[in-house]
């Protein structure tokens, strides 16, 4: 067993510095992807561009519009790294690595994550701006429409490994990753994880184009930069939780170690991210909600019901 | 089966001239007289056949109605339920007969209510059952209070209202001792019943029984009415039309004075003796403060309102005499009162339509324009102060005789009542067909329809005053409490 | 399980996130100009504040919201007992999510689901427009069209 | 779920049922006769659904519901009410509401809650039926949007009704605290083995009767009454004078019963306080109204605290007397408000006493019938209530309540002034030049239902021994 | 102090029970009246969950539940017509929604 003080510290350790560097690896790949440079200069491959960003973000003015709502303002970008980091206790990176090992991993999951929700609205009402209002409402919305599916979704997990608790739920994908037997599930889960993160295509809350910047528009500084780390948490999140709740977690061949099987897929999926980032065209809002009310939400529901039917029948047998 | 069909026979009536009135008016009226003669038609020949004979129960009537809290269909007759259904149809069918030129405006609806309370009166002096006796005193109300509130005069909804709120208010109270009386006898007996004659000899406390008494009596007190609870009278005779007068005066009050004699007094015989003397006290207290307030009205049907205040006043003092002589005077004096006073109020309705006023200050010297009427009311008049040879005499004179024995000071004070009746009634001859005349009308006399009710009424009064023997008779098939 | 590491995890957060704050707040350099306290409008000039009233649609979300994810509520708690009601459980569940489709149907129906003004919806009404329009132009005058119209 | 359980709850799954499928109904085909017709085929099979539970009876679902013959009674009665009203609202919301078709779900739902309250023997179930009860009256209370009284009594009842809800919540808790049980009888048994009620208990008794006396709008939580009544289209407060509040009432009783409330003299004199203040206020206060929504408000109130006295006389016969009077009740609260609903103009609702002046040489027919309610209201006899009120002076008697039964004779002719002032006014005739703005509607349907009513308020006055045995017959299994 | 849990935490239920039911009473604002009972409701719901932890049953999380679903339909409901109410009197002030009285 090691020392909980380890792994709590490596995971915080582990998580910043992924979120840091996410900055340049999604740079990077875009630009792989799209056949130009991207950050090359400082550093090799230009790595110490997360440093310098980081630096800048620091001594960039701390701005707080004089016609905001100035302790919300302050407070919102807080909470979107809070929730995501939270969220990450009931990870488990390795057998035994995991900070807290709750029963109710999966419902703890649901809870941060709604939380996340608070950030966007908070900060979008509290900047006092039309665009930043548009933004948080068009998030909001989103978001809590998707959560519902997010939720109904996993419970396919549940139903196959009969515990809410995530280790349990690695275990019982010893056999066959629950990819497999919840395709659908993964699918939903996968599409409302994005939607969650408000990331490409699903950026509808920011949407440059027409909102500006969306919620964050009169942010600046290191408040922006909370808000553009919470959303590469949020990837690392979504990612990590589709690992270990469809694809075995730190389950693999034996020749590695547990945890880096884990990164792996972790990574694989982040890239996944970056991949749908890259290609796919931004729906318009009443297509994003129209598209998760009316198709994901009976089809979450739908997979739920057969799934625990033919578990049940199973049983039985 | 004929007690029931005598109920049922003006319930028909009632819905009927309810009908036909939306075709033909006088259908209506012919329906609504026809009804209540041949009511009249079968008592008289009860009576007839039955005035000599027979027991004291001349019919009785029994069917379940509702087994399951012991009420029955209980119907009964004996001596004074049978004069009290003579009197009762005799006036009914008058009131008819006087409201044919009177009421013009929804007569259908008129005879409803009018035919509709006088079921519920002949359904009071019939049942033997506490249930539906108060099943009927309630039902009485409504159709009475819309003859008062409809065809009624100026403040008729002030009366109306007035008039069923004291009345319902002392149902309620005797509802209470209905049922305390059912649950003490169910608890004694094991039988839970509602029937008169199971429920006569009821054993119970001594306490209970007076509180139970005092419940009954209000209720009867009210309708008589006796002296503080007489102040919706006055009101309700005056505003009703001539027809809802002659009623409430001469049957609805009489109900109060049955309940007394068939119910209080049977029913708590040691209670009533109890408190015999101050519900006297009230009678005689009756007999002069109505008196007087009567002496002091200006509104003749006020006036006459006050009359009867004074006359139950006597029956309040017989019935709680306790000796046969008085109860005999009793039973005369609701007859004898509900004709007389009946009368008068015909009268003053026959003088309203003429006129359009009932203050005695706008009349005078009327006797030569409508002679007939002013010697009907004469002898009405004199019935009232109780002269010899009218009916009130030997009522007023019988229920002396009685309490004489019961209570000397009493009689005394009451004896002085007859003083002041003598100055009331005066007053009314000479304020109205004597003395000066203030202003000049051009009034006709009685018309045909008119003087056929006033003979009757004549010839009722003078036969009960010179032969009452047939009516003291049957008044004896009666079990009065005597101690 | 442990409760402090979760614990000293989440304050650890906490302090983190202060942390970057406060520092930022140090750090960060301040400058006033003309426009500085303006709220960013794509360049123009702002109008007002921002405290607007937007569509009830949005209201209509968070009641659909707050109504669906009560019934995940109830679904998740059936889903981890699953196993111990069984079939009678399911035939439960099966009735509780198939009202709640009924419900979802109701909605649809109704329009509450359409986020947007649906393209074809506004086009069919426009056509049924032009032909009722024309069907009347025969028969009326263009006075007593607009008569009709009021 | 056995069989068993699902022939007994036949009637409520039923309506329930309906409620779902007029809901799809809705959804693919909008027509409001299409939707109305189907609602009371949707009732009257519920109220078949009656005949195959009573196979069953008693039979208990455990742990939340029960189902003998005293609920199935009231089942009857509840759906019955609701089949009326529901024939009384056709019209009425024909003229007046655009989306119309919402209110089938919304009263049948209503309905529903009222059925899950009347087989109840468990907090969980009573709390679930007041709400599904509740929130669907929000929705219909302030169902007619263009009126602009009706979402203001829609939101006050809302505010309201959730306070009063907490309350009842945290009463439950209390008790559930102290006991361990929140089923009925398994909270008798507790507190006869504690053999008192501890403060705790006890203020969670008290707290729950602020929850029920709420729903029952008994004094001092009547104040949303008068504004709910007038507010809310007339269907519907005539379902939330009957309905709502019998419900409730027979939860009251269930729950009373089962924890033999009459050992327990703090809880007596509770209910004591309540009965008379209900009464008094009640009659009080509609004495100056000008709204004849509003007397019928306070009119209820009053007649809650009649009930009251019935149930606190502890003795068999206060509740067979409840059971009959909730009938006589229903009857005549409904009928008035069909009178009501059929004087009223599509524009307005006829409210005011000035709008019935004279009624009765205009509109005979339904005079005669608003007379004959208002009178078996004030318990005169030939009607249902009538016998109602004898029943519960009765029971009153027989327990020996002589104060209360006081304060009642005191009321009854309180209140009969009130009555009678609405009756004096529809003989009233109209002064010269005078004219009515109310021009009513008289649908054919709705006259009929008044017919039945009424043959039904007489039939009971004259003849009330079939439903006394009835009752009686009931009442044996419950106590 | 040395509570004991249940009572603690039905103490706290009430506290916040209370601290509800005062919010009710002087607020003026409709939503926050609103506001004030959903956090009466969430009192009652947490002295069920403390009753049923200590006689160790489930039922009185169940209860939670119902009180969570109830909660949400009425806050459903609540704001559409709190939604009305404002479209009538551009105003939330619950003195404003007064207008019948008698």
């Amino acid at each position: 067993m090691i020392n909980a003080w380890w792994i709590i510290g490596g995971v915080l350790f582990a998580l910043l510095n992924t979120a840091a560097g996410l900055i340049w690896l999604e740079r990077r790949m875009l630009a792989l992807w799209q056949d130009r440079y991207g950050p090359n200069r400082a550093g090799p491959f230009g790595l110490f561009i997360v440093l310098a960003d980081t630096l800048k973000l620091f001594f960039k003015e701390d701005w707080i519009p004089p016609f905001a709502d100035k302790v919300v303002f302050v407070f919102a970008p807080a909470v979107v790294v809070a929730s995501v980091l939270m969220s990450f206790v009931i990870i488990p990176f390795a057998p035994g690595i995991v900070v807290a090992d709750m029963n109710i991993g999966v419902l703890f999951f649901l809870a941060m994550s709604s939380l996340g929700v608070y950030s966007i609205v908070l900060g979008g009402w509290a900047s006092n701006n039309k665009y930043s209002l548009l933004g948080a409402m068009r998030g909001a919305s989103q978001m809590i429409s998707y959560e519902v599916f997010m939720g109904l979704s996993l419970m396919g997990v549940v139903v196959l490994s009969d515990s809410f608790n995530l280790q349990k739920i690695v275990e019982a994908q010893r056999t066959v990753w629950f990819v497999v037997p919840q395709l659908l599930g993964f699918l939903i889960f996968m599409v409302a994880g994005i939607a969650e993160t408000h990331r490409l295509p699903f950026d509808i809350p920011e949407a440059e184009s027409e909102l500006v910047a969306g919620y964050h528009a009169e942010y600046s500084g290191m408040k922006f930069g909370m808000f553009f780390i919470g959303e590469y948490l949020g990837i690392t999140l979504i990612s990590a939780m589709v690992v270990t709740l469809y694809f075995g977690g730190w389950l693999g061949p034996t020749f590695l170690p547990p945890i880096i099987w884990f990164v792996i897929k972790t990574f694989l999926f982040i890239s996944l991210f970056i991949l749908l980032r890259a290609s796919m065209p931004r729906p318009r809002y009443d297509q994003l909600m129209e598209y998760g009310w009316k198709v994901l939400f009976p089809l979450s529901l739908l997979n739920l019901l057969v799934t625990a039917a033919i578990k049940l029948w199973l049983i039985s047998e | 089966m004929i007690l029931l069909l005598l109920i049922l026979i003006p319930l028909a009536g009632a819905l009927l001239s309810w009908i036909a009135a939306s075709r033909n008016v006088l259908w209506s009226r012919c329906i609504a007289l026809a009804s209540l003669l041949v009511n009249l038609v079968i008592v008289g020949q009860i009576w007839a056949t039955h005035a000599a004979t027979g027991g004291q129960w001349i019919y009785q009537y029994k069917a379940d109605w509702v087994p399951h809290f012991g009420i029955s269909l209980n119907l009964a007759m004996d001596g004074l339920s049978l004069l009290m259904l003579v009197l009762t149809f005799f006036l009914g069918a008058l009131s008819v007969l006087i409201s044919w030129k009177e009421i013009n405006q929804r007569v259908g609806f008129f005879h409803f209510n009018l035919l509709f309370v006088l079921t519920g009166i002949t359904g009071v002096f019939l049942t033997m059952d506490l249930f539906l006796f108060y099943f009927f005193w309630e039902m009485m109300l409504i159709p009475m209070y819309f003859l008062i509130g409809i065809w009624g005069h100026e403040r008729r909804e002030y009366a109306a209202n007035k008039f069923f709120i004291f009345t319902q208010a002392g149902g309620l109270l005797m509802l209470l001792a209905i049922l305390a009386l059912y649950f003490i006898h169910g608890a004694n007996t094991g039988v839970y019943t509602y029937d008169y004659f199971s429920l006569l000899h009821t054993p119970m406390q001594q306490d209970t029984a007076r509180w139970l008494m005092l419940g009954f009596l209000i209720a009867f007190l009210v309708k008589l009415p006796a002296v503080p609870f007489h102040t919706w009278l006055p009101d309700a005779h005056t505003e009703a039309p001539t027809a809802g007068s002659v009623i409430l005066a001469g049957l609805l009050l009489k109900t109060g004075a049955y309940g007394i004699l068939r119910l209080v007094l049977p029913l708590f015989p040691e209670a009533a003796a109890h408190y015999a003397p101050w519900i006297m006290f009230l009678g005689v207290l009756g007999i002069i403060y109505g008196g007087m307030l009567a002496y002091a009205q200006n509104d003749l049907k006020r006036l006459i309102a006050y009359t009867s205040v004074s006359h139950m006043g006597f029956v309040l003092v017989g019935a709680f005499s306790f000796n046969t002589l008085a109860y005999e005077g009793v039973v005369m004096q609701m007859i004898a009162h509900g004709i007389s006073t009946g009368a008068l109020f015909i009268i003053a309705g026959a003088l309203y339509e003429r006129i359009h006023t009932r203050n005695i200050q706008d009349m005078g010297g009327l006797w030569s324009k409508v002679p007939v009427m002013g010697s009907a009311t004469m002898i009405f008049v004199m019935a009232s102060l109780g002269l010899p040879g009218l009916g009130n005499f030997v009522a007023e004179f019988l229920i002396l005789l009685g309490s004489w024995q019961a209570d000397r000071w009493i009689t005394v004070f009451a004896t002085i009542g007859l003083v002041v009746a003598t100055a009331y009634s005066l007053r009314i001859m000479q304020k109205v067909f004597f003395g000066p005349s203030h202003q000049q009308y051009a009034l006709p006399d009685l018309n045909k329809r008119e003087l056929v009710i006033i003979v009757a009424l004549v010839a009722a009064i003078l036969l009960l005053g010179l032969h009452p023997q047939p009516v003291l008779n049957t008044s004896q098939k009666t079990d009065y409490v005597v101690r | 399980m442990p409760v402090w590491p979760f614990v000293a995890y989440g304050g650890i957060v906490l302090i983190l996130v202060s942390l970057i704050l406060a520092l930022s707040y140090v750090l960060g350099q301040r400058h006033k100009d003309r426009a500085t306290g303006e709220a960013y409008e794509s360049g123009i000039v702002s109008t007002g504040s921002a405290r607007l009233r937007f569509p009830s649609q949005f209201y209509l979300i968070a009641m659909l919201f707050v109504i669906f994810d009560i019934e995940t509520v109830m679904i998740i708690s059936w889903a981890i007992a699953y196993q111990e009601v069984g079939w009678v459980g399911f035939a439960g569940v099966s009735v509780f999510i198939v009202i709640l489709l009924a419900v979802l149907i109701y909605e649809w129906r109704n329009g509450a689901l359409d986020f947007g003004p649906d393209g074809r919806k506004i086009l069919r009404a426009y056509k049924k427009r032009k032909k009722e329009s024309l069907a009347h132009n025969d028969a009326v005058t263009p006075l007593q069209q607009q008569q009709a119209m009021m | 779920m056995s069989f068993a359980d699902f022939i007994s709850l036949g009637p409520l799954i039923t309506l329930f049922t309906a409620v779902v499928i007029s809901m799809l109904l809705i959804a693919f085909k909008r027509n409001h006769r299409i939707t109305y017709v189907f609602s009371l085929l949707a009732y009257l099979m519920a109220l078949t659904a009656i005949i195959p539970a009573m196979l069953y009876i008693p039979h208990t679902v455990p742990p939340l519901l029960v189902v003998d013959e005293f609920s199935l009674f009231n089942t009857g009665l509840v759906l019955t009410s609701g089949l009326i009203i529901l024939l009384l609202s056709y019209n009425y919301f024909e003229e007046r509401e655009e989306r119309k078709e919402e209110y089938y779900l919304l009263l049948p739902l209503a309905t529903t809650g009222a059925l899950v309250l009347v087989v109840s023997r468990h907090f969980m179930s009573l709390f679930l039926g007041l709400e599904i009860l509740s929130i669907s009256l929000y929705g219909l209370i302030a169902y007619l949007r263009a009126r602009e009284r009706s979402d203001e009594a829609g939101i006050k009842y809302l505010i309201l009704a959730a306070l009063s809800s907490a309350f009842l919540l945290f009463g439950m808790a209390l008790v559930y605290a102290f006991t361990g049980h929140m089923d009925f009888p398994g909270i008798g048994a507790a507190l006869r083995q504690a053999g008192y009620i501890p403060v705790t208990v006890l203020a969670g008794f008290g707290m729950m009767l602020i929850g029920i006396g709420f729903k029952l709008g008994v004094v001092p939580f009547h104040m949303w009454a008068p504004d709910i009544y007038e507010g809310a289209p007339l269907p519907v407060s005539a379902f939330i004078a009957t309905i709502s509040k019998g419900g409730m009432l027979v939860v009251l009783i269930r729950f009373y019963v089962d924890i033999h409330g009459n050992d327990y003299s703090m809880i007596w004199w509770m209910l004591a306080i309540v009965a008379v203040a209900s009464m008094f206020v009640g009659n009080w206060l509609a004495l100056t109204q000008q709204n004849i929504k509003r007397i019928l408000a306070y009119s209820s109130i009053a007649h809650m605290g009649y009930i009251l006295v019935a149930f606190l006389s502890g003795v068999q016969t206060g509740l067979e007397a409840i059971s009959f009077y909730l009938v006589a009740y229903f009857i005549t609260s409904i009928g008035a408000f069909g009178v009501l609903i059929v004087m009223s103009s599509s524009i307005q609702d006829a409210e005011t006493l000035d709008d019935y002046r004279s009624m009765f040489w205009r509109y005979p027919w339904v005079a005669t019938v608003f007379t004959a309610m208002l009178l078996s209201l004030a318990g005169i006899p030939l009607t249902a209530g009538f016998i109602g009120k004898f029943y519960i002076v009765m029971a009153g008697v027989n327990g020996h309540m002589w104060f209360l039964l006081f304060m009642l004779v005191i009321n009854s002719v309180i209140g009969l002034y009130y009555y009678i002032r609405i009756i004096a006014m529809m003989f009233k005739s109209l002064a010269t030049g005078e004219v009515t703005y109310i021009k009513p509607s008289l649908p054919v349907a709705g006259n009929i239902t008044l017919m039945l009513l009424t043959l039904l308020l007489v039939g009971l006055g004259i003849y009330p021994t079939a439903m006394m045995q009835l009752i009686q017959q009931m009442m044996k299994m419950i106590v | 102090m040395n509570l004991h849990p249940t009572t603690a935490g039905l103490l706290l239920a009430g506290i916040l029970f209370v601290l509800g039911l005062i919010s009710v009473l002087i607020r003026r604002n409709i939503i926050f009246m609103l506001l004030s009972v959903e956090i009466m409701l969430n009192a009652a719901g947490l002295a069920f969950v403390v009753a049923a932890s200590h006689w160790g049953q489930a039922d009185g999380q169940v209860m939670f539940m119902f009180i969570l679903a109830m909660a949400a339909a009425e806050v459903s409901v609540g704001l559409a017509l709190i939604l009305q109410l404002y479209h009538q009197l551009r105003s939330l002030d619950s003195d404003e929604a007064s207008r019948m009285n008698g």
